[in-house]
């Protein structure tokens, strides 16, 4: 327990959380700081080149061995079983529509990039090591949910739902092939193949900086985030709360899972909070196309605005101490 | 000759224009990046997903095609999202 | 129906959308980053503050709130800003 | 009053700009990075250079200065350059 | 004297300098490089933040003491007195009208970045130290300037000055949080927080690049200059020499003040700078709110135009003999 | 051969050319990864100001001596010839109208800095060296093709081309201060300027990440010429043929012609590199505006989407086998 604040203290005290919540804060007191989109959507970029790469390297130097099976098996299933979970809760529990809860279990279901690289950045802090196909293992489990949820939604929707074919053309183009699964896989292949020797070349730009840029990334998520905070009133209570307990059982039971595979430290803890971790690039896009009637308001405010920042700020932390203090 | 201004949330573009590539329209523009309020959400365009965006299409056709594309962006697209038609008079002069 | 284009430094952007919602408007849509000249400095959009910039905000509505939003803009913003405001027929499909 | 809305290759920004200055219109608005198609080739922005894109300029004058900025366009512009022109009626409030 | 030269060519001699000239000369040939605005806002919040973060980094290593409260009452007092001093420079000299006078003073008694981080870039060279809080400072005299003005423009105007009070709401908010004041305190107490433990991280990114990067931003700020150049001649003698004297005049008297405190040389000499640069940025949007009637191409011309490129060019190696050779 | 072989591989695994390859793959999957065209165009300008400065900085050690007459010569002879060159054998082999056969000559003839960049890196990887006025070289070899090619359709086109004055001063403009021109230019002579001393303080941005920055730029860059290649069929067997034959024949007949100066191997290996390499930046706009009657689809195209891919992946081991193992 002490561990674990202290470690949460520590995790704050980082310059990448406190640029979070200056970005946060600076939305709430309506600061006029803008850091333009173009600016946002090169970061997410960078971060998932410099991950996808970094994991290959590591791999080519590794190689490959019988726990990245394991590790697919735990990725699948945490991919399949996630939105399950979410949406029972949220149907029978939450008495949520439908569609509603389809739309959001696939957020919960699916991961957040931004999530995984800042714990990663804890990781790094502490030197504990971790396997270089995990930032695979993050592309793997960006769509399944996405294609669950949609299935639920359909299995239990008595009346048709109404989504037209040429929109489920959409939806396959946008889920198997959109951005950060293409970027994350690519690079980690690009990685796989160049190994240490290209790493070499690129090192001052794919590693050195990573923390720092990371720093002014989460100052724009932390604005972004604030904006959708006026929105909170819209999600109600019981949203709330599921917005948060969600992550923690989700990485609870992941913890638990993943013993089972004898994962290292490192690997646990990052499936842990990819389980946990929310989508809000990805599956916002998706989910407006397979499911229009779903409301934005809900599922974009709980993940930007209330499970991202929990996550990057208390789950990290509670997390580890989790699977250390167990 | 009729204008019409087609406001579409930004995942909707591509489908949009392929309908209307469909249709056999001569031709459209579209300004992207596009703000407002109505009465479904407030598109700020702050997030990093491109769902809070709109675009602008604007398509200048004889009004029977006008009509065409009134009706199929009605039952393709306005069923399920958000947007809005305007239609207006106007005159192509080259 | 009536189509009013107002175009406005985008400094007054805000405080516009501010006075349109306490109109009770339906809606607007707004484009960023425009530029131009009109009868007091070029806009051309190149310093770093957003002073020499416009926004166009488009607001369709009937002819009565449109004549309101006239007013309040004409006695709360064009008094002190330069802008412009243009007004044309047009009919809201959906 | 009316209203002019050229969509024109933004190479050729400066130049439409440069004309509408020598006529002596009262002012305009420009919105660039306008995609879109027509009957020459597809305007999709990508490119590094500025080819292919568009820019939307819109003036809004008395008919003679109309007549007037739609005869030299055609001359010095659309003669080369795809471009379109649209012209509407519009009333100036402010 | 011939210090002063050849500092001034030492610092001419810069690729931060000529990158500055580059954009300038760019300009006026009407070359059709072109930084995109994204670009320019970004680079703005990097250096905000980085002086800010590294400001406070030093805080946390020397700790607070006596010095910090002269420096304050010194930043308070240059930020007051500058603007009147202008506004009646402007008033009874310039038989400038009021309103007028008020907006080109709020820029002249408020601070530029860029002149600072230039100024900072300019001590790095000579390796000269400077107070950590510096960065502090700026970020206190960036509004007050503001304030006063509108005052002074108040108290000297017969006819009431119609500014609505929904505005004075809006110019409070762009005032007080404007994003140079709150990214610049933010940083700084991120950095106060962190440490040196945090500053490794983020060093690659924050620290490392910083000339560089700078020598982008100022090849852009050259092109902004450059082309406001045309608007000269609307400016008119009186305000020409205006936005040379006046920075000199600035420099020189918080050099005299400075010296009743006994900051260090580099302490001495930003002071200086900041009292001579004028804002350009948050200053502009803030007049443009407050006093709609002011022109702005006077005070954008002669802010970005004049004064900016006099400071960076001839401004910091003359305040800077002026400290030593006095 | 087998030398070409290992040297085509190893350059097909480096993390630029992989980068590459996976923005074209993912444009052909319709994967939705966008890099904004802010940060293209930012990219582009950090090049140009990076080689260009890295340059003037390698002057600056070296001096000037009588090769760089011998260089200047050369690339003059390159940037008049290759244009003639292309122009009658897409006149009279291809059969291809004065205009078109003008627009595509004015490509072919000018110069692509993102190829010399990339011959670059390709050398570091060899730790060849090169002469620093190469990136001045590039250039003086920006503009003279674009005038000769128009002058060329001017003389075989009977009826009168109607390039309007207006437009003619514009072209001027466009290609003598084009931003490739001024920027390469001017940051050379900054270098020059500023030497060694200067560099050490804008090598953390302009030297350490160039590698690794430009393997998002060739991310981008293959999304970019993977967006072209549906225009292919437009362009016909002919052209296509053209653009792979005419770098190769340009860079032979220069590897010929540079062995007359004695050039060392590095220069001799970037002068056939450029005079491979064809425009996609300054030429499109420079030939819009003067023969806006040619056809944008086959000269962006063929730049574009063939021959830029064609020269960074087997060009530039091809031309190297070729010096080497002539
Ligand atoms: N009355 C209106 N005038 C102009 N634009 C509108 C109006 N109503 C809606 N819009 C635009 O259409 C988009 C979708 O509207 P809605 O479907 O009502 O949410 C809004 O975000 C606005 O950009
Ligand atoms: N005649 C016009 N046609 C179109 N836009 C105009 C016209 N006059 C002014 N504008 C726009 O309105 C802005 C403000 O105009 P002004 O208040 O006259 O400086 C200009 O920057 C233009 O964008
Ligand atoms: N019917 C139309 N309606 C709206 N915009 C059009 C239309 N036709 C052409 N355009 C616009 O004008 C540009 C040039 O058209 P074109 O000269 O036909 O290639 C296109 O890229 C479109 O942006
Ligand atoms: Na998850
Ligand atoms: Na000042
Ligand atoms: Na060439």
């Amino acid at each position: 327990m002490t561990n674990f604040i202290s470690d949460a203290i520590q995790n704050l005290a980082t310059p990448m959380i406190l640029f979070f919540v200056l970005g946060f804060i600076s939305t709430i007191i309506k600061s006029d700081i803008e850091i333009p989109q173009a600016i946002s959507k090169v970061l997410a970029i960078y971060f998932m080149i410099a991950i996808g790469f970094k994991g290959g390297v590591e791999i080519s130097k590794t190689g490959i061995d019988i726990s990245l099976y394991n590790a697919i098996i735990n990725s699948v299933f945490i991919g399949i079983s996630t939105p399950i979970v979410a949406f029972l809760i949220l149907k029978y529990i939450g008495k949520i529509d439908n569609i509603n809860s389809g739309a959001i279990s696939a957020h919960y279901g699916s991961v957040s990039v931004v999530t995984f690289v800042t714990a990663i950045s804890f990781l790094n802090s502490k030197s504990i090591d971790f396997s270089g196909y995990m930032a695979g293992m993050m592309a793997l489990m960006e769509s399944p949910a996405i294609f669950v949820s949609i299935l639920l939604v359909r299995i239990f929707s008595s009346q048709k739902i109404s989504t037209l074919k040429s929109n489920f053309i959409d939806l396959l183009k946008e889920s198997l092939f959109n951005s950060s699964v293409v970027l994350l896989f690519g690079s980690l292949v690009i990685g796989l193949i160049v190994g240490e020797k290209g790493m070499t070349s690129v090192k001052p730009f794919l590693v050195d900086p990573f923390n720092g840029i990371l720093t002014l990334f989460l100052l724009d998520m932390g604005m972004i985030a604030g904006q959708r905070i006026s929105e909170f009133k819209k999600v109600g209570f019981f949203l709330s709360v599921f917005a948060i307990c969600m992550p923690v059982m989700s990485a609870s039971i992941t913890i638990l899972m993943s013993s089972l595979f004898n994962f290292s430290l490192g690997d646990t803890f990052l499936f842990s909070v990819l389980a946990a971790s929310s989508s809000y690039i990805a599956a916002p896009a998706a989910v407006r196309i397979a499911l229009p009637q779903a409301n934005p308001a809900y599922y974009i405010t709980m993940s930007l605005a209330i499970t991202f920042p929990f996550n990057i700020m208390f789950g990290i932390p509670l997390y580890f101490s989790l699977i250390n203090y167990w | 000759m009729k204008k019409l201004e087609i406001i579409i949330e930004s995942v909707e573009k591509r489908k949009v224009c392929r309908l209307l590539d469909q249709i056999g329209v001569s031709g459209y523009t579209i300004i992207d990046n596009v703000l407002g309020r109505g009465s479904h959400f407030t598109r700020s365009g702050t997030e990093l997903s491109e769902i809070m965006k709109s675009s602008l299409i604007i398509v200048v056709e004889k009004d029977e095609i006008i009509s065409k594309i009134i009706d199929v962006i009605k039952n393709e697209v306005l069923k399920f999202y958000s947007g809005k038609l305007f239609l207006s008079e106007v005159q192509i002069i080259e």
